[in-house]
């Protein structure tokens, strides 16, 4: 008999529906209306996928097949849903956070006309649509839809008020990196089918396909899918677009640009997690790049002024502590993050959404400052935010953080320690946002003062659940030395995700490293304290200009990429094209016209000439004749 | 036989009638009349009906080929008639002698296109010719139709001596005037047979336009009455091409390999002048002179390669050639501005005879579903079949893209330029007959078995 | 008589008939000289028909052998007569009309 | 039946309509038309596989060894279908723009639809290579007639560069025809012929001008922007959207399998030029300020990939370029529908004229987007089957060893893509109003109708394409037979 | 023999001396005079082979009427004067080159051609006889010889059209 789960094709369908009727009915339907539909169509999807997750608990998995997508020769590639824990989980994930960011955004963009909301609504739906598509494919090709859908998504939302030629750029910029990195997934696809012929999953990582690939193709491979996963998730090189993104409705980079989208590229890794273990040299980069964006994009975050900025440049260096994890082979680790980090980055945009809206726009929090005496709730629920990311124990971060920084310490206790001081900057740069925004006096003009209010319930309530889970979403992985069995998430991932033996370090290192880290980012946060309790505006100098300036990579791309290309390009368009591939044309043509001037005055019109001439071809013909070709 | 003899009377009647009748309309009617007689006549001895029993033996062969071409020129000269008869009017008041030396050309053209004895060939090139430098010179007051007229006659009569002096040397090497037999002698053929052979090839060179020997066809083309221009560059250099084919095919074919690269480096030249010289042409009337001349480039393809395509191919392309240059002319006659900004808006003035004009400028270029393509497709077939000369062929083709522009220029002109070109209204016959004479193309060009036909049934 | 004189002979006067015909700028003359090829291949078709008819006379007594030849001999003649009156018809319209008949004179249909 | 009825009905459709001297008339006439031969088309593909009705031969110069023999294959399904769909859309798109001497015009147009008709489906070459001429003639006057204002000089070199092509091909056409052993032009003798090496380059080369220039590729391009530029909109739809894809069906269906074994050792040439192309045309589209220009550019690129993934000679490659052909075609005319609009609104085409649309124009706005983002493959849009397929061609070719090399370049150019087309878009739609398109109308009913149609096409094939793809397996499968280096077994 | 001999080179030097004083001579008048002078030397040529009808014929229409024809329009058109205006130099250098090319090609490629050790029947034979002649002429020939009536009756015709005043 059929599986049940053969209808977890609801799951997207539920948003893509949403999205047509936002989507077409935007002009004629309420805004009330739109916004129920938008958030109900993602909160049935939420309670089916519950109802998955809970068929999958059971241990049921299944691989729902539809249609044939493109069927050619030998390559078959089905229109196919797979549905196991890695899926079922980052489904939770994505409709759950998904769900309350759309209550929330109901009451955030309430200003915009009626059929932009309705645009915007149907923007959100379709995001969601194919990033279930993206975590539910059971094979490249339907993740790469989804993984290019996203982007599209991304691109939409960024450039939601399309005014902005600026937001536009951003936009643009957003989906063109993410190009580049779509090109190299793509490349891997093509790679993996020259070498295999499927791109299923449940095909390419059976034992038999992967003992054909020699250790080339599963570089090569695996690096080129990493490249992919550098644009999504926003790695070194391609992190840019990210901070940039921060244009799009605060809502948006909550739920696209920290909670789902971003993480595609772990889930990708984290999928194909047996690949990886094949390749411990792309092993290695990913680890370095992680981390190594981490530190960056955590340097960077110290000297941003821009609240979203602050947290967007937070996100990547998140997502470098996820792919750290992922290069250590702590898959769980890092899939574990991603569910800890939606939970409390959601939460931290959310907030400095409702600040925003409180302060009528305003993202500098140079002019902000001691909002806590009228955003209680928003300052609470900031701090638990801020708590959790820092990783102080029992919050959801701790746990996952602790768990990367474990797996980074077997790896190579150098690794360990730059992740540890990342950790601490984190922890002080996030602090810091939060006392130059909350704490102090208020710097702000005075309309803005008066005009300060806690946002309606829809805004509210989601920042409450979501701090209650960063609260409570740690405890599904407790580490094994607090609490025996302790572990849920890698019992769970476990038939994804193989765990390999128990961790060579001994318990009480571990609990060492714990104290550590916990002391340490405690000592941070108390400095943050004092440095900027009472903030009072500087101008940066030295090292720091260079930070604000975030280290002018920016700059760097325009000059050694963009410049150059354009000028090929204007070298083409006004020399090439003109002087070479016309001239040649009209060369030829221009040779006729002369050549027939020329000819024509052979034609002299004079009888005697005419005569000559003939008669001395005649000659001419004759010694060929009896004189040469004898 | 039939049309040899009724050609040659009708001549003498047209002589006759020029004395007696003082209408022109009446004259113009009894040519017509008799063109019509004699085309049936010829249609006629096709069909196995010889009404004149004279032994021609070793002189005159009718063989098939012979009497299908004298169709394709009579119906041409009809249709020449039909269209551009009454603009003979305008020429001069010899308006009788005119049609008068019309069919003794056409007497000679029998001879030409069925000769077997060398004698004969003479004979009817002269007459061609003869009749061919008055009606050059019939413009008598206007000193380009002078000049034009002597011209041909000095270097008409100058490749006369070269071609007599060829068929003297071959005599001298054979013995005989007769084509079959001197085809005999081809195993170590003497010096003698050579040079006149070469000498021959020269003369008929001269005859047919064809480079280097072709300096007259512009000249006496663009000097002559627009009217005879028309009949000369269409009719006659058709005749003489069969002629040409013919005398090579049957005297000289077993000395092909001899000949041949000279074929090829005459189509070449032919081919290469007569194309790049037309592209700089301000007057439609001199371009098409020029256009003759390339046209002439083609055809000697045939001759370069002596196939039966080649003969066949020849056939119609004489048939196209005839009909798109014979249509392109009696318009160009009407018009009393030669040049090609003449031409400009007279689409919007005279739809119809722009549509057949455009009809036949894309068949003398060479665009599918028009005869002109077929008959050049035949040419390069021809040459190519049997691992003929592919660079040769590839030079030709280029040669035709650049025919198209100079044939494109006048549909430009006529199409999508705006302007004043002056316009002598047409009658309605005579648009019937342009239309008729473009389906005629439009047919050939689709179901050439039409002319096939006739060869072999 | 041995052919080839004949043969030379008559190229000579071929070729002089060519020569003048580039040398001259008189249309009479020119056409004079014109008249003057013809002639030289009238004597060489004769030689040639004496030639054939000598080759089978000395084996048939009553052959009739290069008689052709010297027909067509007769026919150049002929039509040279034809080509003269239309010829000099030309050239005397031209002096009507240009008052000479120096080929130099027509150049007005060119290029 | 069918394949006669598809080039009769546009061909007698379009003699019809010169003697229309009404305008509106002619144009409900045209409609009517065209919509009958889609409606057969149609036909033509429910009865697919029923070959009997699919085919159609009958003598005619048979003493040239050549006979009217047609046939709906796959491919030929395939494209005539496109043909059949642009004409009604186009027509439809038009129907504002109005044109001195309409009967002329929409005549011209059906003549061509014809022409193209018999160019897809002739299986004689001589026959193919009439229809290949007629397709272009009519093209010739549209463009000079009612064209832009240096119409006639750019046209004329459109002309006279396509035709030296043509003729060259009909050169290797009749070399070909002298080696069969039957000495006819059918398309299964012209298989069979057997070549020397030597012959074959040749033979490759005199093809390869005409299908090179028609496409065109790399560097033979140069009439094609000006042509785009000048020819009136509904003349350039039909250009770009359908007759450039006979370049690439030629390459297909007389190219490969007449002389595999230069195909194969050539094949590497022509990949490296396509792709070179593709770069430099995008790179070049990133310039342009002018939106037919940058639309002409684009379609050079996306040609150029069809071209390599050809000559890649695999199955995935061959019917990647198989429903890409059918694909590109509909989304490129899209966007000229939209150019089409936007032009005769403000007259202009300067993209830095322009700006704002969206406020003013969503639905036009949103309809490009998609056609743009179609035109860019993105995933569940039509164009992204065709080009995921051809890339892997292209990577798994077995021919070349720079196959990896040929993807990541050819890849580098659908970044590019992405970079012009959102900057398109940017710079038209989005950011304020200036003076100008202050006073955009939106999209009338008939263009919404044409764009509908296109949009809707995008998604269906985008979702299903498995569709087209089964429809152009066969013939994929017995091409790349034929054009297979091993000892052939014949089907036919 | 030795008496034809003599005679045949004194008529060659005669014909050849002549034929160059026609191109040679200024006075066109004198030209004419030559050229007949080259005429009567040729039918002496005819003579010596025995054609004796070609010989009269040629005297008749050449030397008599068409010569004197030529004579007459020279006379009319008062031609007769040293005064003819010359071609530049080196065209006549250029022709005069041409034409000595192409003799001096044609008897190189003819002196040893198969036949060059074959002899003209002099003084005998009598096929040249004007009987001889005149049956083949009239039997043979006949459509020829109609023909050529054509020829006459178009340049009739095409003498009137031209000459004509209007």
């Amino acid at each position: 008999m059929q599986n049940v789960l053969q209808i977890v094709y609801l799951i997207p369908l539920l948003p893509l529906i949403g999205f047509l009727i936002n989507g077409l009915g935007r002009k004629h339907l309420s805004k009330s209306l739109i916004g129920i539909i938008g958030s109900g169509v993602v909160l049935a999807s939420f309670a089916i996928s519950i109802w998955v997750f809970l068929q999958v608990k059971g241990g049921n998995t299944h691989d729902a097949h539809y249609f044939d997508f493109i069927n050619v020769g030998s390559l078959k590639i089905p229109f196919e849903f797979k549905i196991d824990q890695l899926s079922s989980l980052f489904l939770l994930i994505i409709t759950g956070v998904g769900f309350l960011i759309h209550v929330y955004s109901t009451a955030y963009m309430h200003e915009e006309k009626t059929e932009h909301f309705g645009r915007y609504f149907a923007y959100l739906n379709l995001f969601i649509f194919s990033m279930l598509l993206l975590v539910m494919g059971s094979n490249f090709v339907i993740m790469f839809i989804g993984w290019e859908g996203v982007g599209l998504c991304s691109y939409l939302l960024i450039g939601y008020w399309f005014k902005n030629q600026e937001y536009n750029k951003a936009a643009n910029k957003a989906f063109i990196m993410n190009r580049i990195g779509d090109l190299a997934f793509l490349i891997a696809i093509f790679w993996i089918i020259n070498k295999l012929g499927t791109v299923s999953y449940s095909e390419v990582f059976t034992a038999a396909n992967l003992a054909k690939l020699n250790t080339t193709d599963v570089t090569v491979i695996t690096l080129l899918l990493f490249v992919g996963a550098t644009g999504k998730s926003a790695q070194i090189p391609l992190y840019t677009w990210l901070p940039d993104a921060m244009a799009g409705p605060t809502p948006v980079s909550a739920l696209i640009h920290a909670a789902t989208m971003v993480t595609a590229g772990i889930y990708m890794i984290a999928r194909s997690n047996l690949l990886y273990s094949l390749a411990p040299i792309t092993m290695d980069v990913v680890a370095y790049i992680g981390l190594a964006t981490a530190l960056l994009a955590a340097t960077i975050a110290l000297k941003q002024n821009d609240i979203k900025k602050v947290l967007a440049y937070s996100t990547v260096s998140q997502l470098g502590f996820m792919f750290l994890a992922l290069g250590c082979g702590a898959y769980t680790a890092a899939v574990f993050h991603v569910m800890t980090h939606a939970f409390f980055k959601a939460l931290m945009f959310l907030g400095s959404g409702s600040v925003i809206h409180a302060m009528g726009g305003e993202q500098d929090i140079r002019n902000m400052g001691g909002l806590s005496k009228k955003l209680k709730i928003t300052f609470i629920t900031f701090l638990i935010g801020c708590i959790a990311i820092a990783g102080i124990p029992p919050f959801s971060g701790f746990f996952s953080k602790d768990a990367i920084l474990l797996s980074a310490f077997e790896k190579n206790p150098v690794l360990y320690g730059i992740a540890l001081f990342t950790a601490l900057l984190t922890a002080f740069y996030m602090f810091r946002l939060l006392f130059i925004t909350f704490t102090g006096k208020f710097r702000g003009t005075h309309d803005q003062e008066h005009h300060l209010h806690e946002g309606p319930a829809a805004m509210t309530i989601p920042l409450i659940i979501l701090a209650v889970l960063s609260i409570i979403g740690g405890f599904v992985g407790i580490p094994e030395v607090l609490m025996h069995g302790g572990d849920k998430l890698v019992e769970f991932l476990s038939p994804v995700i193989p765990v390999h033996g128990p961790s060579t370090v001994s318990h009480s290192t571990e609990l060492m490293l714990m104290g550590l880290s916990t002391g340490l980012v405690v000592i941070m946060i108390i400095f943050a304290w004092f440095k900027f309790k009472n903030y009072q505006r500087t101008e940066e100098t030295g090292f720091g200009k260079v930070l604000e300036n975030k280290w002018y990579v920016d700059e760097l791309y325009e000059k050694i990429i963009l410049k150059p290309l354009n000028w090929l390009g204007s070298f083409f368009n006004n020399v090439f094209e003109k002087s070479v591939v016309d001239g040649l044309v009209n060369g030829v043509g221009r040779m006729v016209n002369y050549s027939s001037r020329q000819l024509r005055l052979l034609q002299s019109g004079q009888v005697g000439n005419y005569v000559l001439l003939m008669v001395i071809s005649m000659v001419l013909i004759f010694v060929l004749q009896f004189f040469i070709r004898k | 036989m039939n049309a040899l003899i009724l050609s040659a009377l009708l001549g003498v009647i047209m002589m006759f009638s020029g004395i007696l009748l003082k209408d022109k309309k009446s004259i113009r009617g009894i040519a017509i009349a008799g063109m019509l007689l004699l085309l049936v006549m010829n249609v006629l001895e096709i069909c196995g009906t010889v009404f004149f029993k004279v032994n021609t033996e070793g002189l005159m062969v009718f063989d098939r080929y012979a009497l299908l071409f004298n169709t394709i020129a009579y119906l041409s000269t009809l249709i020449y008639l039909l269209l551009s008869a009454k603009d003979m009017e305008k020429v001069g008041v010899n308006y009788a002698e005119y049609f008068t030396l019309i069919f003794f050309i056409l007497c000679g053209i029998t001879l030409t296109s069925s000769f077997k004895s060398l004698l004969i060939l003479f004979l009817g090139i002269e007459i061609i010719s003869i009749p061919l430098y008055i009606l050059t010179g019939s413009d008598k007051r206007n000193l380009k139709s002078n000049e034009a007229s002597l011209k041909y006659f000095l270097l008409g009569a100058f490749s006369t001596g070269l071609m007599l002096m060829g068929i003297a040397l071959i005599y001298g090497a054979t013995g005989t005037f007769n084509t079959n037999f001197i085809n005999l002698y081809y195993e170590s053929p003497s010096a003698l047979l050579i040079a006149g052979m070469l000498l021959l090839l020269f003369s008929m060179s001269f005859k047919v336009s064809a480079a280097p020997f072709h300096f007259w066809t512009p000249d006496v083309y663009d000097g002559a009455p627009t009217v005879f221009t028309s009949f000369m560059a269409t009719i006659v250099k058709a005749a003489v091409f069969i002629a040409f084919i013919r005398l090579f095919d049957e005297a000289f074919g077993s000395l092909h390999a001899r000949w041949q690269l000279f074929a090829g480096i005459i189509t070449v030249a032919t081919l290469f002048i007569g194309n790049i010289t037309a592209v700089f042409q301000q007057s439609v009337k001199r371009m098409l002179a020029y256009s003759s001349i390339a046209q002439a480039g083609f055809m000697m393809l045939s001759l370069y390669s002596l196939n039966t395509d080649a003969k066949e191919g020849l056939l119609l392309y004489t048939a196209a050639y005839s009909f798109a240059t014979i249509g392109i002319f009696a318009v160009l006659i009407k018009m009393n501005d030669y040049t090609f900004d003449g031409f400009n808006g007279f689409a919007k003035k005279q739809p119809l005879l722009a549509a057949t004009t455009t009809i036949f400028l894309l068949s003398l270029a060479g665009i599918p579903l028009t005869a002109g393509f077929l008959s050049k497709f035949f040419m390069l077939k021809a040459a190519l079949a049997g691992g003929g000369n592919l660079w040769l062929v590839i030079f030709a083709v280029l040669m035709a893209a650049v025919s198209v522009y100079y044939y494109f220029r006048v549909i430009q002109a006529m199409y999508f330029k705006d302007g004043e070109g002056a316009f002598i209204q047409a009658s309605p016959f005579f648009k019937a007959t342009l239309v008729v004479l473009a389906a005629l193309i439009i047919l050939l060009g689709i179901y050439p078995e039409l002319l096939f036909y006739w060869i072999y049934f | 008589m041995p052919i080839n004189y004949y043969i030379f002979l008559s190229i000579a006067l071929f070729a002089i008939g060519i020569v003048g015909v580039l040398t001259r700028r008189n249309a009479i003359i020119i056409f004079m000289c014109i008249e003057l090829m013809l002639n030289a291949v009238n004597l060489l078709l004769v030689a040639f028909s004496k030639m054939h008819h000598k080759v089978v006379l000395a084996t048939d007594a009553a052959t009739t052998v290069g008689t052709d030849g010297q027909l067509f001999v007769f026919f150049i003649m002929v039509v040279a007569a034809a080509e003269v009156s239309v010829g000099l018809a030309i050239i005397v319209m031209m002096y009507r009309n240009i008052h000479s008949v120096d080929v130099n004179f027509l150049n007005r249909l060119k290029h | 039946m069918v394949p006669v009825l598809l080039i009769l009905i546009p061909l007698l459709g379009g003699l019809a309509s010169f003697f229309i001297k009404n305008e509106k008339a002619v144009r409900s006439w045209v409609l009517f038309a065209s919509l009958v031969t889609l409606s057969i088309s149609i036909f033509g593909l429910t009865i697919f596989n029923s070959s009997g009705y699919l085919q159609h031969q009958c003598q005619w110069l048979q003493s040239l060894g050549a006979s009217f023999s047609v046939k709906l294959d796959g491919m030929g399904q395939l494209l005539c279908l496109l043909n059949a769909i642009a004409y009604p859309v186009v027509i439809l798109a038009t129907w504002k723009s109005s044109y001195t001497r309409s009967h002329n015009f929409f005549g011209l147009m059906l003549l061509a639809q014809a022409g193209m008709m018999g160019v897809f489906l002739s299986m004689d070459a001589l026959l193919f290579y009439f229809f290949w001429e007629l397709a272009l003639i009519p093209m010739y006057f549209l463009c000079s007639q009612w064209g832009g204002e240096r119409r006639i000089a750019v046209t004329f070199k459109f002309f006279i560069y396509t035709f030296i092509g043509s003729l060259l091909m009909l050169i290797g056409i009749l070399f070909v025809y002298s080696r069969t052993e039957a000495h006819t032009f059918s398309i299964a003798s012209f298989y069979d012929a057997v070549l020397s090496d030597k012959e074959q380059f040749l033979v490759f080369w005199l093809f390869f001008a005409a299908f090179a220039i028609k496409m065109p590729i790399f560097p033979f391009h140069t009439w094609q922007p000006d042509t785009y530029e000048q020819a009136p909109t509904a003349t350039t739809m039909i250009l770009s959207g359908v007759m450039v894809k006979m370049g690439v069906f030629g390459l297909i269906r007389w190219l490969l399998p007449v002389v595999p074994m230069a195909s194969f050792q050539l094949g590497n040439y022509v990949t490296t030029f396509a792709i070179i192309g593709m770069i430099y045309a995008s790179l070049i589209a990133i310039q342009q300020n002018d939106l037919k220009r940058l639309v002409a550019y684009s379609s050079i690129a996306h040609i150029g990939l069809m071209c390599a993934a050809v000559f890649s000679e695999n199955s995935s490659g061959m019917q990647g370029t198989m429903i890409q052909m059918f694909n590109h075609g509909i989304n490129i005319i899209g966007l000229w529908i939209v150019v089409e609009i936007i032009e005769r609104q403000f007259g202009t085409r300067k993209i830095s004229d322009l700006g704002g649309l969206a406020q003013k124009a969503p639905v036009m706005a949103i309809l490009l987007v998609i056609v743009a983002l179609a035109n860019i493959a993105l995933p569940l849009t039509n164009a992204f089957a065709g080009e995921f397929l051809m890339f892997n061609g292209l990577f798994n070719s077995l021919g070349s060893k720079y196959s990896l090399w040929f993807t990541v370049s050819a890849g580098i150019s659908i970044i590019l893509a992405a970079v012009y087309t959102l900057n398109m878009i940017r710079k038209v739609f989005y950011g304020n109003t200036n003076t100008l398109t202050e006073a955009v109308t939106d999209v009338a009913i008939t263009e919404k109708i044409a764009l509908g149609i296109i949009v809707l096409l995008i998604f269906i094939f985008g979702v299903y394409p498995q569709a087209l793809i089964d429809l152009t397996e066969k013939i994929s499968v017995y091409i790349l037979g034929e054009a297979s280096l091993l000892p052939k077994v014949r089907t036919h | 023999m030795a008496i034809m001999q003599i005679l045949f080179w004194l008529l060659s030097v005669v014909a050849l001396f002549s034929a160059l004083m026609v191109i040679t001579s200024k006075n066109p008048v004198y030209s004419v005079l030559w050229l007949i002078v080259t005429f009567f030397s040729i039918s002496g040529h005819y003579i010596l082979l025995n054609a004796q009808f070609l010989a009269i014929v040629n005297i008749i229409v050449y030397a008599g009427a068409i010569m004197v024809l030529f004579l007459f329009v020279i006379m009319l058109m008062n031609l007769n004067k040293e005064t003819e205006p010359q071609k530049n130099r080196w065209l006549k250098m250029a022709g005069a080159v041409a034409g000595g090319c192409l003799l001096l090609v044609l008897v190189a490629a003819l002196k040893d051609s198969n036949i060059q050790n074959q002899e003209a029947l002099v003084n005998e034979g009598n096929i040249g006889l004007i009987k001889n002649l005149g049956k083949e002429l009239f039997t043979t020939y006949v459509v020829p010889f109609e023909i050529s009536s054509i020829l006459f009756l178009s340049a009739m015709v095409g003498a009137v059209v031209i000459g004509k005043k209007e």
